[in-house]
């Protein structure tokens, strides 16, 4: 446990409505090594978001703890970036992709040239130079999502979550987009939580797969991902043990959902 | 691209309605033709009176119509009447020339202003004067107890409410400053309701107020001097307009009106009615029959003198708002004058 | 909890209110305590002619926002459909809604008279602006993929309007009838001050004239009341006729 | 086409014709406005509706001058628009400013909202003309009474929209900024204004036009100058030429103002109008 750079312990969330206390996430517990490429999957409706904007600490936990180096999680640390699914709202149409980006080193008070030389740095890191003075919505969703990417990676986070941040962009994009997010992961050696639920996604990218439970969600189990390294589209999906993991995670992802099936039925 | 076809038809169409909107309601405004409105009122029926509608402004010196109305005196004359509220004289010159109302309450020098302008109006019955020596001053120009303003030459450059610009008390205390001696031009004058001229003088927000002793009340002012009897001869404070076409189309009832207006201010008049008076003003107007009875009266007057329509003209000459008086025979017809 | 709020908000206006004319700040002739007006406010709300005034008020509104808006939203979906249209009737549009209607009452009293006509004439010119100018914007929000879907349909202009146009510009439509609404109630009010023969303007400028300012601010809290009731029942409206308007979200 | 070019791609091949036809498709409806008032009020036809010839002639004649030593505007301009204009100017810019900042305040402090909501839908329903004789009382008959009537009634629709457009931030937006850890003050200027000002926007604008019109309205009493003075002395003393004229500077006014308020609007809403258009056209 000490290695771990994020820790989640026994982790809930319950919602107050006039029904009554719902329980969105029933303590869930898990870590994140250092490095470590680590998935989220689970049936629609289970909570990924939910437990994904815990982690970050933009909502209040119910019980349990969050820690980031062994630091509790109140609301995120300096040393975490998130990407959100919804590049045209996550993304301020009133700025610039440049100034889109720089927002993020606004707590960094660094001097404006260093600023901006990161600034550019990173949009260059996912391909935007030359993209700089524009507006995210002169742009494609694919390439806006790389603006939102750029504005995770400038701050240089330990730790980088992920919220389905391809669901929106179409399949072509989304494969460019998955290998120059293994790309940067590589030369920037940061720690990624990414939450989808596309289990072809979470295999192709991961080092471990963690299924949760249709809700209240639970960590049903964690998968390690031990597909050989660099990974590629082609290649990396045809090899066997893809098929298998991916066969593997769709089934406890399908035995979740019927598992929550009974118990509702029950 | 067909798009492109209506983009002629739509104008055409907007032109039309264009016209055809204003068309409807100004032929019963126009002058020439016969007024259709004003046959919608003034219904002789069969055997009762004709209906006529008058306007009022509901003040307290309209006692003797509110007299007429409860007395029968208009039955008597062969008319009803039904009082229609507006809020100013020329309102009330709209409102007959639209066909809303059949005799309109407006003062003499708006009424002399509008005929010269080309409204097709007469005066048809006098209702009041402003009160001429030796009868006490009803009206006044007043400041606050300490104000540095000691006489009219100090009103310079200061701020003067009266209740409407252009209106007779604006027009009658110019001139009034201008026999003192002091330009018009070089006060400012402001346009309040009486109540407020009278507390925005006290409260020191004005620096002189023209009002009728009436609005002044208990209110502690200093008083300057009374404009309609030191500024200018005999005025017609209040007078009864009809369109020409009204009298046309309903020869006698304008007649019949007039006269029924003398006997009113007849009865008003009468010592041994004062006190029923001030009780039925005070009903109609809201005010105090106590207040009321302590009030200078108005010089009720049915029928016009023409010598003062004549200086009325002349006063307006004087002010710059006429060049020419109009003649004044067309606008107040025979059975309207003072024999 | 907010009602509780608004409760003391109201309470405390009210406190302010007492504190000012106790202290003298504003003569009584002036604006005089809560207390006496709350008092008129009760003689009023039992008075017959009141009632009967505030009715007819009442009435104009009614009348006026609604033949307005029925007249004003089909020009306003032609207007906002037909790209051609946008830019003359705009100019018209900006040019005349400048134009206070107060100003046009002599002329509105000429062609009207003095009665509820005129009233309407003048609210229905104070409102048009608004309730066209909204329809227009929100036609021209409408989704253009819900445009391409009609087509698709073959379906023909006016039913495109009818079936599309309308309901996606609904929303607009509504904040313009609550733009109108507030508009609207003024007008009416500034109308029965300055020329109108009846209404609850009327009695506020007798008692004006008489000089008894209790009774003109109990008239005017009595409106103010008016005004909160008819913005609230309009959103109401608007809940139930566009369930999928922003507002009922 | 919803929202089609006005003219079509065919009007770009016709090259030189093409500034003076846009120029008459914008404003042909008002010609034939004012060609039909020309038509239907012939001199004599009605006392109060003159032709539409002699409302422009005086319009022109009593404003405008053409001598630049007076900047091209007559005495009566100088003496009864300047006033006008000015009252307008602060009137609104005291409506702005405290319809911004209160709505902003309110929009983010619920408590406050609730507090004062009743008395804010109050004062939206209470004619801004029938408090005339408090205004009067605290500010005098000056400038500052038509001011504060322009701003007392202009305020309302910048602080309604301005709360609404606060409120109405997507959370994902607020998610988005507080990932970034972004301070209070950044947050306050780089996320909730830009977010919440196309409806400030929308709020001004309604609110230029109200204390337009309050400016005629307030002047029509207890005014010692000012268009509004002017009109109701030509209503009076039935010099309607005089009135209309008055009125016709009023639309113009109007027109310019709206104009002008666009053209800003444009520049600081650019990426509004144009994230929008992008989205609605893919």
């Amino acid at each position: 446990m000490t290695d771990a750079l994020l820790a989640v312990d026994r982790l809930s969330k319950s919602y107050a409505t006039r029904a009554g206390t719902i329980k969105a996430i029933d303590e869930i517990s898990f870590t994140v090594r250092p490095g470590e490429f680590l998935s989220i999957v689970g049936p629609s409706g289970c909570g990924k978001t939910t437990l994904l904007m815990l982690l970050a600490g933009l909502l209040p936990v119910s019980g349990g703890t969050v820690r980031v180096r062994g630091l509790e999680v109140r609301g995120t640390p300096p040393n975490m970036a998130i990407v959100f699914q919804d590049y045209s709202r996550s993304l301020f149409p009133w700025l610039t992709n440049e100034r889109n980006v720089a927002l993020a080193l606004h707590g960094a008070r660094l001097s404006k040239a260093e600023a901006r030389d990161r600034t550019y740095k990173a949009l260059a890191e996912v391909g935007l130079t030359g993209f700089e003075r524009i507006y995210p919505w002169q742009l494609s969703g694919g390439m806006q999502q790389r603006v939102a990417i750029a504005r995770a990676l400038v701050v240089s986070p330990e730790v980088l979550l992920m919220d389905e941040p391809f669901a929106s962009v179409d399949a072509q994009t989304r494969a460019t987009l998955e290998d120059l997010l293994l790309e940067v992961w590589r030369q920037s050696k940061t720690t990624i939580v990414f939450v989808t639920h596309d289990i072809d996604e979470a295999v192709y990218l991961s080092d471990r797969v963690v299924v949760l439970s249709k809700g209240p969600s639970h960590v049903v189990t964690e998968i390690q991902d031990e597909l050989p390294r660099p990974r590629d589209q082609i290649v990396t999906k045809e090899e066997p043990l893809f098929a298998k993991l991916r066969g593997e995670v769709f089934g406890l992802v399908m035995g979740a959902r019927r598992h929550a099936a009974e118990e509702r039925r029950s | 691209m067909r798009l492109q076809s209506w983009s002629f038809v739509i104008p055409c169409i907007l032109a039309l309605v264009a016209t055809a909107c204003s068309g409807a309601p100004v032929q019963s405004a126009s002058s020439s033709s016969p007024s259709a409105a004003a046959t919608v009122t003034a219904q002789p029926t069969a055997a009762g009176p004709v209906a006529v509608k008058v306007t009022t402004l509901a003040l307290c010196n309209e006692s003797y119509l509110y007299w007429g109305m409860e007395h029968g005196i208009f039955e008597k004359h062969g008319l009803k009447v039904e009082t229609v509220k507006t809020q100013g004289g020329s309102a009330g010159i709209a409102a007959i020339v639209s066909g809303a109302a059949d005799f309109s309450f407006t003062n003499g020098l708006t009424a002399i202003l509008s005929f010269n302008v080309g409204f097709p109006i007469q005066i048809v019955a006098g209702a009041y004067e402003s009160p001429q020596p030796p009868k006490p001053p009803s009206q006044a120009l007043f400041v606050k107890p300490d104000s540095p303003v000691k006489s009219p030459k100090d009103l310079v450059g200061k701020k003067i409410g009266v209740n409407e610009l252009g209106g007779i008390n604006h027009i009658v205390t110019a001139a009034w400053l201008r026999k003192l001696g002091v330009n018009p031009q070089d006060v400012n004058w402001v346009a309040l309701p009486f109540p407020q001229i009278v507390q925005g003088v006290v409260q020191g927000r004005l620096d002189a107020g023209q009002a009728a002793l009436a609005n002044i009340g208990a209110n502690d002012v200093r008083v300057l001097g009374d404009p309609f009897r030191e500024g200018v001869n005999k005025v017609i404070f209040a007078a009864y307009l009809a369109t020409n076409s009204f009298i046309k189309d309903h020869p006698g009832v304008s007649e019949k009106f007039q006269a029924a207006i003398a006997e009113s201010i007849a009865a008003v008049e009468d010592p041994k009615n004062l006190d029923a008076q001030f009780a039925l003003a005070a009903k109609n107007c809201g005010n105090d029959p106590k207040v009321l009875a302590k009030q200078p009266q108005q010089e009720y007057e049915a029928a016009i003198d023409m010598a003062t329509m004549e200086d009325m003209g002349k006063l307006l000459i004087q002010e710059g708002y006429l060049t020419k008086a109009p003649d004044m025979t067309k606008l107040v017809p025979e059975f309207a004058r003072k024999k | 909890m907010t009602p509780l709020l608004s409760a003391a908000g109201v309470t405390a206006a009210i406190l302010v209110w007492a504190a000012v004319t106790v202290a003298g700040v504003v003569p009584a002739q002036t604006l005089p305590g809560p207390a006496p007006v709350a008092a008129r406010i009760l003689t009023l709300l039992t008075d017959r002619e009141f009632y009967e005034q505030f009715l007819d008020t009442l009435t104009t509104w009614v009348l006026a926002l609604g033949i307005t808006g029925v007249v004003a939203v089909p020009v306003g979906l032609l207007i906002g459909y037909f790209a051609f249209l946008r830019r003359p009737t705009e100019l018209v549009i900006h040019g005349l809604r400048s134009v206070p209607s107060t100003a046009l009452l002599p002329v509105a009293i000429l062609f009207f008279g003095l009665g509820l006509q005129m009233k309407f004439a003048m609210v229905a010119y104070a409102i048009i602006w608004p309730l066209l100018l909204n329809t227009a914007y929100g036609v021209r929000s409408v989704d253009p993929t819900a445009m391409y879907v009609a087509r698709s349909l073959r379906w023909s202009t006016p039913r495109s309007l009818v079936g599309v146009v309308l309901p996606s510009a609904a929303p607009g439509i509504a904040s313009g009838f609550r733009i109108a609404g507030g508009i609207g109630l003024v007008v009416v009010l500034s109308a029965e001050l300055l020329g109108a023969s009846r209404g609850i303007g009327t009695v506020l400028v007798r008692y004006q004239q008489s000089d008894q300012p209790d009774f003109v601010y109990a008239g005017i809290v009595l409106v103010g009341a008016l005004g909160i009731l008819l913005q609230y029942t309009l959103g109401q409206l608007e809940l139930r006729l566009i369930p999928w308007s922003p507002a009922a979200r | 086409m919803v929202t089609g070019r006005p003219l079509g791609p065919r009007a770009a091949a016709r090259g030189w014709l093409e500034r003076p036809i846009r120029v008459l498709g914008a404003i042909w409806l008002a010609v034939v406005l004012l060609v039909a008032w020309e038509l239907k009020f012939r001199p004599g036809e009605s006392v109060f509706m003159p032709p539409m010839s002699a409302i422009l002639g005086a319009f022109v004649q009593q404003w405008f001058v053409l001598d630049p030593g007076q900047l091209f505007v007559t005495d009566h301009f100088q003496t009864n628009a300047v006033p006008s204009l000015l009252r307008l100017a602060q009137g609104w810019t005291i409506a702005a400013a405290i319809g911004i900042g209160a709505g902003l305040v309110l929009g983010i402090w619920r408590p406050a909202l609730a507090f004062l909501n009743p008395l804010i839908r109050f004062g939206m329903s209470t004619p801004s003309t029938a408090l005339l004789p408090i205004v009067i009382v605290v500010f005098g008959i000056t400038s500052s009474m038509n001011v504060a009537l322009i701003a007392m009634g202009s305020t309302w629709s910048v602080l309604i929209n301005t709360i609404d457009g606060v409120r109405s931030l997507d959370p994902t937006m607020i998610n988005a900024a507080r990932s970034l850890r972004l301070g209070r003050s950044a947050f306050f200027w780089r996320v909730l204004l830009p977010s919440a000002s196309p409806q400030i926007f929308a709020g001004l604008r309604i609110s230029l036009g109200i204390a337009l019109i309050l400016m005629v309205v307030s002047e029509l009493y207890a005014a010692t100058s000012g268009i509004g003075h002017v009109m109701v002395f030509a209503k009076t003393t039935f010099r309607f030429v005089d009135m209309w004229s008055a009125i016709v500077f009023v639309g113009v006014l109007g027109l310019l103002l709206n104009g002008l308020f666009g053209l800003v609007e444009a520049r600081v809403l650019r990426w509004k109008l144009e994230s929008s258009r992008g989205a609605g056209g893919s």
